[in-house]
């Protein structure tokens, strides 16, 4: 156990893959850094230091710093997984899937199923996502839900250092090309981290919290947040399951399922806009085979149907807080329906 | 290059396969047997077999939507091809990807595509993974005319020169992309390679249509790139003997235009009088080939129209959820 | 009153409103076709000849023949829209989103707000969408689902010739970017289309078919679907509200909610796949605001959670069809909630 | 060409207004004052200046996430773009945009852009748009040496020399994108305008530190883009003097290399030393402008700080629609 930062724990993570398994490479912007340059190339590793030292271990051939092209980036990575390799790529922000969607979404996504089954594509992206950081419209957003609604895609949100070690683990071994969506905002946050190796299996959520009264969903950086709105509750005596997802697809849909059978009542939190998202997916999910245990409607805490906004106030108005969260639960706890079901 | 009896027959069998396999897929189509949307390669033959013929299953290549000739030529099993056509559950792809999306990883052959130009980054990605490994192994991005226009094949282009990798980007330029002339699109005139120039790579340029004169090309070019030079592009003129896809009426051509381009470009006609005009091969035993490939092609079609049908169940495999 | 097919009813109106207003303009691959050809340009108008004879009429200024690079294409709508332009572009299939998706969603989509509420980006994106003709993974998407989730975009999709001519006038018109998704399986379709200009405004769902019994919400060519399903049910006495939403957004929450207050049970049917899609969102939305008045879980009718296959039988597995729209109406009709509520 | 005075003291107090609001900028953010991240534009003001006041407000361009320079030159409000920095509800896009997006259409600015090469396809529509007025109106895409590496960039130079859109490619070649040396990510050992040109477009190379070098380039480019003649292509070299973002350590420069670029390539001291020595204008009549200037930008920071700020209801508007 040793105390680091989520891009330590992440840093870590690849070394130990890279140095275990030769057929893992990376490649991305500026994740050598320095190439080209009179300083030459630098061990800082890209501008969230995720990479750092790694060129300087495995050399140019396994770490491979690219021109801006997002594109040929994933496609390239796509390319190498199906020739074997295990690429791990670096979008910068979740924000520029914008401009490589389809080497995600029409190849990576669909090789396996419309090769007949006949082909791997072993590929991860690493991706900072989300607000919190005033990054403005286009560098802050969530992107894990439009990702979630792409058949063939592994979507991973860890809420720790530790579990972005066992999940990015995992997601390089994993024989599906895997989104591994980092919280940008979480990066330099510390936590206790196991330094063996170790995975955390997809498709399994993760209790943070337990209660009785109300169920919470979330993942990623709101987990954080769902935790605070739960121990802020807990002094009031409400009790709320808190649920990491972990990954939105594999949908560990079981721990969501006996928790709102126990509960009754359901709030999910998330960071993407209202419309189409995961917490309508999750609401929907709910509704549909947990009708009769409902208590209340399903409460979704999102962000609203806009961009993510510059300005402080701003951007702290955008993104949920635990006290958005506490008013869902209480309210939820509140409802007396008013018409028999 | 100097080529045996048997390679020269070899390549002859494999321009034949494709331009009987598409000449009958033309004729299924318009009887309806076939559906979807499907894209023709005959003309070009000489281009996927003089590539091809000079790569090992070692090699990759990446294709595009009019892919069945590229994967003809690196392997493919041809009945497997025509079943996937046909959508049988026994396809090359068990009927879930059709004619634009026929691959077989094994033989290299990493996919026809959909989407005209995301092949280049998927090879220049296999040419990293080809580098790695140390072994003078290649990868080809198979591109048209109008695919070279798309953004993904320049940042792919840049790439590879920038990590030097192993990956040859062969532009198949016959002249159209769907209906619109490549000296409109192309912003130069419709030169391709000098675009290619500008990022640096080394470039060669070709009649596409002799399939000597691609097989010339191509051995400079694979002792160029399998040497470790970094990527190449080629640019080999040719011509599509059909429409975009089947049930394009082609106003876009010129009068008489298709009778010409069958007269004096095919690649088959040619690869026949001068092998037999240099007396390298009989004209007999270009007839026995192309009896044995109707043959097969013939049998193949047989075989796909009683292929097992795939079932509502089949929807949900080879996926790794259901939801 | 004409009778004429969907793809001419688009083309009628981009007539009249290139007529009508001479900012209107035209850009895409191959909507003349023809260029640079010793055929010339041709009156044919791109391979769905929704364009046919508009080079003809208005000239090569606006009408505008594009080499193969969405990118460009889009961008190029958005550059002319914010410079007082009203572009039409043309995407030739929904999948090709995945290669101009930045230009839709970090553009276009986010100028109004962006840039405080000072620009406008009136500009149309006419998009092919959808199954049913065997045109295999990446050419039958329907991705009007994923647009939806996207704050700034008007999204649109007409279900028949005259809501097509309506609604695209209406887009056309907006000072918003839409995009316009034409269900491609039903370009041949004919019906009674009124010549002279119209338009239908957006946010305002269609009721398509009346009934008490249950709700049926969905767009596009799977309203024919879905009042097919109607019309069988109506002969066993089950009466179905069938919404068309038009646009799904705006979404008309009034009008389905409005209709599950009575019915109580409600059908989504959609062509995304199901997770994070619009069958979800509806559902949620619904679960949300009319908790009290559903007497059966949501019913989310939608493909399977794959890319869409090729082959006859596997295609027609894939896409919903009326016998699973009835199967799902009769199956809330027979539901008995297992638990008190 | 020939510049009058008014003219030379106007380009000269523009490239003043860009340089002190960026070496303010960064004192205001090591202090903490500013939220986000924030690319400086000092070092590179020759090129957003002697590009721009050789335009109308009916011309257009569109910049990048170095935007503040072309905001400015292209005749932003300066206070505006100060609150908005500071994320005030009275900043020029209401404190929504914040640095990278800083936008006014109505001057013929189409925004400062995240997104690395997403200006290039806008600026080309603009031009479309001013083609069809048929007025001679412009539009200029600036970029870096970094965006030229986007797919995006290539395709709309494609497009631009296809549609014969009055459009300016205009590359600013800094040398880095980000970390990286442009020798390296160009793949043409950094050489931006051969690519260019091999899309078919004439191209002008000039030095990006010289304000009179480049009004001289403007001034025979915008005659060549006005007349009809289609695109064309610029590739100015200049230097940035802080690092790619605020907090970036720069490590990848070279040993003095700061100091070097401040003392040899500082646009402003060229400018001086150039008007001075030819006695086209007094030093006194600088330091006038330069005492102006400081006052401006010391009023624009203590009215940004301020200035009304935004609250919870302001993120619902400028939307067509509340969910
Ligand atoms: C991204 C994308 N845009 C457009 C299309 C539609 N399309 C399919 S083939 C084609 C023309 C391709 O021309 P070219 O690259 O010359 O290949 P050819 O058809 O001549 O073999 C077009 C526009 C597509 N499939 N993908
Ligand atoms: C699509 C995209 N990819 C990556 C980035 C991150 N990024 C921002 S600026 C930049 C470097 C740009 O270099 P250049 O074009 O030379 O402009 P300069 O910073 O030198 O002004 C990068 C990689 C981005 N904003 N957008
Ligand atoms: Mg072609
Ligand atoms: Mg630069």
């Amino acid at each position: 156990m040793a105390k680091m930062q989520l891009r330590e724990a992440i840093n870590l993570t690849l070394h130990q893959e890279m140095e275990r398994d030769p057929s893992v490479i990376v490649l991305g912007e500026d994740i050598v850094g320095g190439m080209g340059t009179a300083g030459g190339p630098e061990a800082i590793g890209g501008i969230w230091k995720t990479t750092a030292g790694l060129y300087e271990k495995f050399g140019a051939g396994r770490v491979i710093d690219t021109p801006i092209s997002e594109s040929a980036i994933i496609g390239a990575a796509a390319g190498a997984a199906l020739a074997g390799k295990r690429p791990v790529a670096e979008l910068m922000f979740a924000d520029f899937v914008g401009v490589c969607l389809d080497q995600i979404w029409n190849q990576m996504a669909k090789f396996r199923y419309m090769f007949g089954g006949k082909s791997r594509c072993p590929a991860v992206i690493r991706i900072a996502y989300g607000a919190g950081r005033n990054a403005g419209p286009q560098h802050s957003q969530s992107v894990y839900g439009l990702m979630t609604a792409i058949p063939g895609l592994k979507v991973v949100i860890p809420s720790s250092p530790a579990e972005a070690k066992g999940l990015l683990t995992q997601a390089i071994r994993d024989d599906d090309p895997v989104l591994f969506f980092e919280p940008k905002a979480l990066y330099a946050t510390r936590g206790d981290v196991p330094e063996e190796e170790y995975v955390i299996p997809f498709g399994h959520a993760r209790l943070v919290r337990e209660g009785s009264d109300v169920t919470i969903v979330t993942c990623g950086q709101l987990v954080g947040t769902a935790a605070t709105a739960a121990d802020r509750l807990a002094q009031q005596g409400i009790g709320c399951d808190v649920i990491d997802l972990r990954t939105t697809s594999p949908l560990d849909e079981e721990a969501i399922l006996d928790s709102v059978e126990t509960t009754g009542r359901l709030v999910v939190l998330d960071e993407n806009p209202p419309r189409c998202g995961l917490a309508a997916d999750i609401a929907a999910m709910v509704g549909e085979k947990a009708f009769a245990a409902l208590r209340a409607p399903v409460s979704m805490v999102t962000p609203p149907h806009t961009p993510v906004p510059f300005a402080v106030e701003l951007e702290r108005a955008y993104l949920p807080d635990a006290e958005r969260v506490e008013a869902a639960v209480t309210q939820l706890l509140g409802y007396r329906g008013s018409a028999p079901r | 290059m100097q080529l045996s009896r048997e390679q020269m027959l070899g390549a002859y069998r494999q321009m034949k396969v494709i331009r009987e396999f598409e000449e009958r897929l033309h004729v299924e189509i318009q009887k309806g047997e076939i559906a979807g949307f499907t894209h023709l390669y005959s003309g070009q033959e000489a281009v996927a077999v003089g590539v091809c013929e000079q790569l090992t299953d070692g090699d990759y290549i990446i294709s595009t939507h009019r892919g069945h000739g590229h994967c003809i030529a690196k392997g493919c099993d041809v009945k497997g091809m025509m079943r996937e056509i046909y959508g049988s559950a026994e396809g090359l792809c068990k009927g879930k990807g059709g004619s634009m999306h026929i691959a077989d990883v094994d033989k290299g052959m990493l996919g026809a595509n959909g989407i005209v130009g995301a092949g280049a980054p998927i090879a220049v990605g296999a040419a990293i993974s080809a580098k790695l490994d140390g072994q003078g192994r290649v990868s080809v991005a198979f591109s048209g005319d109008g695919a070279c226009n798309q953004g993904t094949t320049f940042e792919a282009m840049n790439l590879a020169v920038v990590v030097k990798a192993p990956c040859i980007f062969l532009f198949e330029n016959n002249h159209y992309s769907e209906h619109t002339g490549v000296d409109y699109a192309v912003a130069t005139s419709g030169d391709i390679a000098s675009r290619a120039e500008a990022f640096g790579m080394k470039v060669w340029r070709g009649n596409g249509s002799d399939f000597f004169a691609v097989t010339e090309v191509m051995r400079e070019v694979l002792e160029y790139v399998r040497a470790g030079n970094g990527p190449a592009a080629v640019e080999l003129d040719t011509e599509r003997f059909f429409g975009h896809f089947e049930g394009d009426p082609q106003r876009y051509r010129g009068p008489g235009e298709l009778d010409r381009i069958r007269a004096e470009r095919d690649c088959l006609e040619a690869f026949r009088t001068r092998v037999t005009e240099a007396k390298l091969l009989e004209g007999a035993d270009l007839d026995q080939v192309d009896a044995e490939v109707m043959q097969m092609i013939e049998a193949s079609v047989a075989e796909a129209r009683s292929a097992p049908r795939p079932t509502a169940a089949d929807v949900l495999t080879d996926v790794y959820i259901s939801y």
